[in-house]
């Protein structure tokens, strides 16, 4: 059982059942939506970005606590970053969730010192089929960032 | 419970672990585990008999052809019907399509209707979905009563001359329900229409008299019944299938081909184009015999009894609620339910820790997911070869899932 | 002679016998035989890892998905593509269907054309008549030159903006010529339209670089090149599959499914409707690892030298008369003949009591059959397990057949 | 060898290569056409039936030596004869080619009696795959017959 207390953390069962910025923006934002046809996870963001930066965002979605939880713990990342710290920040995590795509940029004697709550993912990679899951939200950010880029 | 416990040892995957636990296979609604006599058979096939059929005048060509030939008589006596009356397909899907192109896209028009239910798979709502789209056709639903069954008290209101396809499934995958069928195909007819069967759930399930069913077509996969992949069956009444065309074009399935026209061959080869799966065929043709041999009332009453002893422990399990009918004379054995705010995908990853396999998801019925205001459910499903301490475990494994999602 | 004997003890039934004689399987054209690793990762599949896939969060789901994928990877690699530009179908009869249905309906108009060739088996004919018909578009074809090639010299002729469909095979099954694949796809694009290689013959006997080939779209059959019946696979360009639609609906091949409309999966995946042959691919991957094992290239070396021995010694037979070109560098290993007054079936019939296995009929391929000129051929056809002692006692029987009939 | 000496025997390679009342006919007649798609065998017979007689035949056809032998064959057994008694031929030929219906109606000790040239069609009962060549003349016979009966 020593996986599934690794998979779900505290943190992402918290994440889970209170997720941060749920709703949608009013006003002037860019919106994605994501979603996995095979288990059916949805998540809807809106994005205002100003002068490079997020300034708001919100997030609307439903599926398994790893891509809930994944989606709104990216909200507590990046918001009030700038979209330069976001790519970088998703270079990370990608790596982090890639199985044998480079180093784990993750510094393991000082949890949260490089990623934040966003460590608390780490356990997918041992549920390798749950990967997507903790994707989405970073898909969805992608297609978000690309509608402001044009 | 009828017990047919000593079957498990002709499935050679049944011994094998998962996450060093025994398996217990609880997906048989999505694909079934094969017995030992299936692959045996299609072993022997290629060591023995492989050639191309019906095109031959040589030896392997003769055996092959009567091993696909045969096992065509097989899989129609299995339903009760005549080899001249099944063609082999891909599958379900395909044979649905086939039906939607062979017969829906010539006798549609703009402002026809087709009714489905809206507790279809999703290869029982797309190609009519695409067939509408070229025809101009619409497609109609019916919604579900209190107790997740077809709701037919407002048939009246759909029913018109319009209708020209009535098509719905014989057992949702999902909910496990059985569907009205004797007042379904009924309909169908009074109003001119054809009545098309989804049976992928059915026919494994059940004891099918394909003819006494009243409707006009009826589609079944060999995946979902001991038999191997990349192989389904078509069944249409004679006069149903020389009214319908050819899906498919290429060899086998002419009569004459010249360079501008071609004629087809006599049913049931014109639906079969190309090189058929002839192994498959066979593996198929070994299939219906062991579950021939078992007993196909023997089957019926173990699932039976296996889903009344699931529907019991589960509803012993706090927060747990069951989507489908709790009458077992009123469904089959796939069981979907959901657990409290644990996603299903959650918990099927939770089970499959204790060699549990159970499906998360939506099924490919989304119409009926969002009919049921829910996103998801997970699905524990039952065959011959599931035995109640399997039930045990997962009932167990769910309380172990509540506690590592903190539920109290 | 490039010598792959050693390979025969890997096909379990070129060790069996015929008529009390030793297998001579002169019928690959038609359908190959399998190698024994091809079956052993087939029953693997079954006894280990037999599942849905795509759909499922449990171990055997996702293992199930894995074999599945990288077979996917593993054929793409074989023709020097990517896999997400391969669709895996039923065979080629079924991609080529595909292509008609999911390229051909949406793009051709009345008075549109679709240019063919006369050697094309009815996988690549009977698909397209049945789009005219329904589209109003026609066909037109290119007749052949005196060694049995297409003749191109007329192309201007048939040529112009009309033609949107230029489909045609890489290599006939009949007279075993190779077609002008460069000079069509060419001409196919300078007048924007799609090019479509009828690959079936081409890819198992050749070294396919597809993106080099021009071609908008292939299709070919794993039965055809040591792997098992019930799947094929279709590739396309990147942008062709994108403006393709899928011909078939169904689970799978969908993103999001609403009562009345659907949104596809991404490509390969919306050509993919239903629970696809899993077995199949698993085995079609154990195929062209085999064949890539052994080195396309020295396949190729040991087909040429055969099938050159084969047209040498057939030249020694009085009254024998080959349908196909004599060069082997414009032809694979199929060898059509006729001989004499003795009609092929019966030739087929008395070579068969000598154990040996040659086709006899139009191939599936009725126009070239008229347009030759000939009611039927019979057919010798080699793999890489022929070895020419085969050829000897085909020459042997033919002898023989001369003898019954009163040829001198 | 057995089998292919009973198969092709001097009368079928006769008939196959001297085939009996080749062509058309001019004038009132019916017309059937048989083929066999697997093969490529083809069958076309020209039939006049008067007062229950048929009186004139004419076949067209190309195929193995087996389909073409027993056209020819049929041809020399139906000229001349009354519909009813072709009618008894045919079921007594059909049940000869049968591999197990019925007992085969061939008188062994006086070959020839019961079918005349046709009884040396019998070997093809050992070749199966080959039955349905010996067949085809027949069926576009049974086609021709129920037009003159409608
Ligand atoms: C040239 C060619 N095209 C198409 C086909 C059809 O292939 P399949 O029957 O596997 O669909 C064949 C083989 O029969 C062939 O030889
Ligand atoms: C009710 C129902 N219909 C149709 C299908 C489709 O069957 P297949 O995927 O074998 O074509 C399934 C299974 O997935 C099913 O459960």
């Amino acid at each position: 059982m020593a996986g599934l207390d690794e998979l779900y953390r505290e943190v992402i069962l918290d994440h889970y059942r209170n997720p941060r910025r749920k709703g949608t923006l009013s006003g002037d934002h860019v919106h994605a939506e994501g979603n996995n046809p095979s288990c059916g996870d949805e998540f809807f963001l809106d994005l205002l970005v100003e002068d490079g930066v997020v300034v708001d965002a919100a997030m609307l979605g439903q599926g398994c606590s790893i891509s809930q939880a994944s989606g709104s713990m990216m909200m507590d990342a990046i918001v009030g970053q700038s979209v330069d710290d976001i790519q970088d920040l998703a270079g990370k995590f990608r790596i982090m969730m890639t199985i044998d795509e480079g180093e784990n940029p993750v510094d393991e004697e000082r949890p949260g010192s490089v990623l934040g709550d966003l460590e608390a993912l780490q356990g997918v990679r041992k549920f390798p089929v749950r990967i997507k899951c903790a994707d989405l939200a970073w898909t969805t950010l992608a297609q978000a960032l690309d509608q402001t880029a044009s | 419970m009828s017990d047919l416990r000593a079957l498990r040892a002709d499935f050679p995957i049944l011994s094998r672990e998962v996450n060093g636990k025994p398996l217990v296979y609880l997906d048989s609604a999505a694909t079934t585990q094969k017995p030992q006599s299936v692959l045996d058979a299609m072993n022997s096939y290629y060591e023995n008999s492989n050639a191309n059929v019906h095109r031959g005048a040589h030896t392997l060509a003769v055996e092959a052809t009567d091993l696909y030939e045969s096992a065509r008589t097989k899989v129609a006596a299995f339903i009760g019907t005549s080899p001249s009356q099944l063609a082999f397909t891909r599958g379900t899907t395909t044979a649905i399509n086939h039906i939607a192109y062979g017969w829906g896209l010539h006798h549609l028009s703009e402002g026809d209707k087709i009714l489905l239910t809206i507790m279809e798979h999703h290869a029982n709502i797309v190609p009519w979905q695409l067939v509408a789209k070229y025809t101009g056709a619409e497609l109609v639903y019916l919604d579900l009563d209190d107790d997740f069954g077809v709701d037919t008290s407002e048939l009246d209101k759909v029913l018109d001359e319009r209708v020209k396809i009535v098509s719905f499934s014989g057992m949702s995958n999902v909910t496990g329900a059985l569907g009205p069928i004797d007042v379904l195909s009924k309909a169908a007819a009074s109003v001119g229409a054809i009545s098309v069967l989804d049976a992928a759930q059915l026919v494994p399930h059940t004891n099918v008299d394909v003819e006494a069913l009243g409707v006009d077509f009826l589609a079944f996969s060999s995946h979902k019944m001991l038999g191997p992949t990349g192989i389904g069956a078509l069944w249409g009444r004679a006069d149903r299938l020389e009214e319908m065309e050819p899906a498919e074009g290429g060899g086998e399935m002419i009569n004459v081909v010249e360079r501008h026209a071609s004629t087809w061959a006599p049913v049931p080869h014109k639906f079969e184009a190309g090189t058929p799966p002839i192994a498959e065929a066979v593996g198929f043709g070994a299939a219906v015999d062991y579950l021939s041999a078992v007993g196909m009332d023997n089957v019926v009453a173990h699932e039976r009894s296996i889903t009344a002893y699931a529907l019991d422990r589960l509803s012993e399990v706090p927060d747990l609620t069951i989507y489908g009918p709790k009458d077992v004379s009123k469904r089959g054995g796939a069981v979907s339910f959901e657990l409290g705010d644990i996603h299903p995908h959650d918990i099927a990853t939770i089970l499959d820790q204790d060699g549990i396999a159970v499906r998360a998801g939506h099924h490919c019925a989304r119409p009926l997911m969002k009919y049921l205001e829910i996103p998801a459910t997970a699905r524990a499903s039952f065959y011959l070869y599931n035995v109640p301490e399997e039930v045990d475990l997962l009932v167990e494994s769910l309380h172990k899932a509540r506690g590592i999602f903190g539920l109290v």
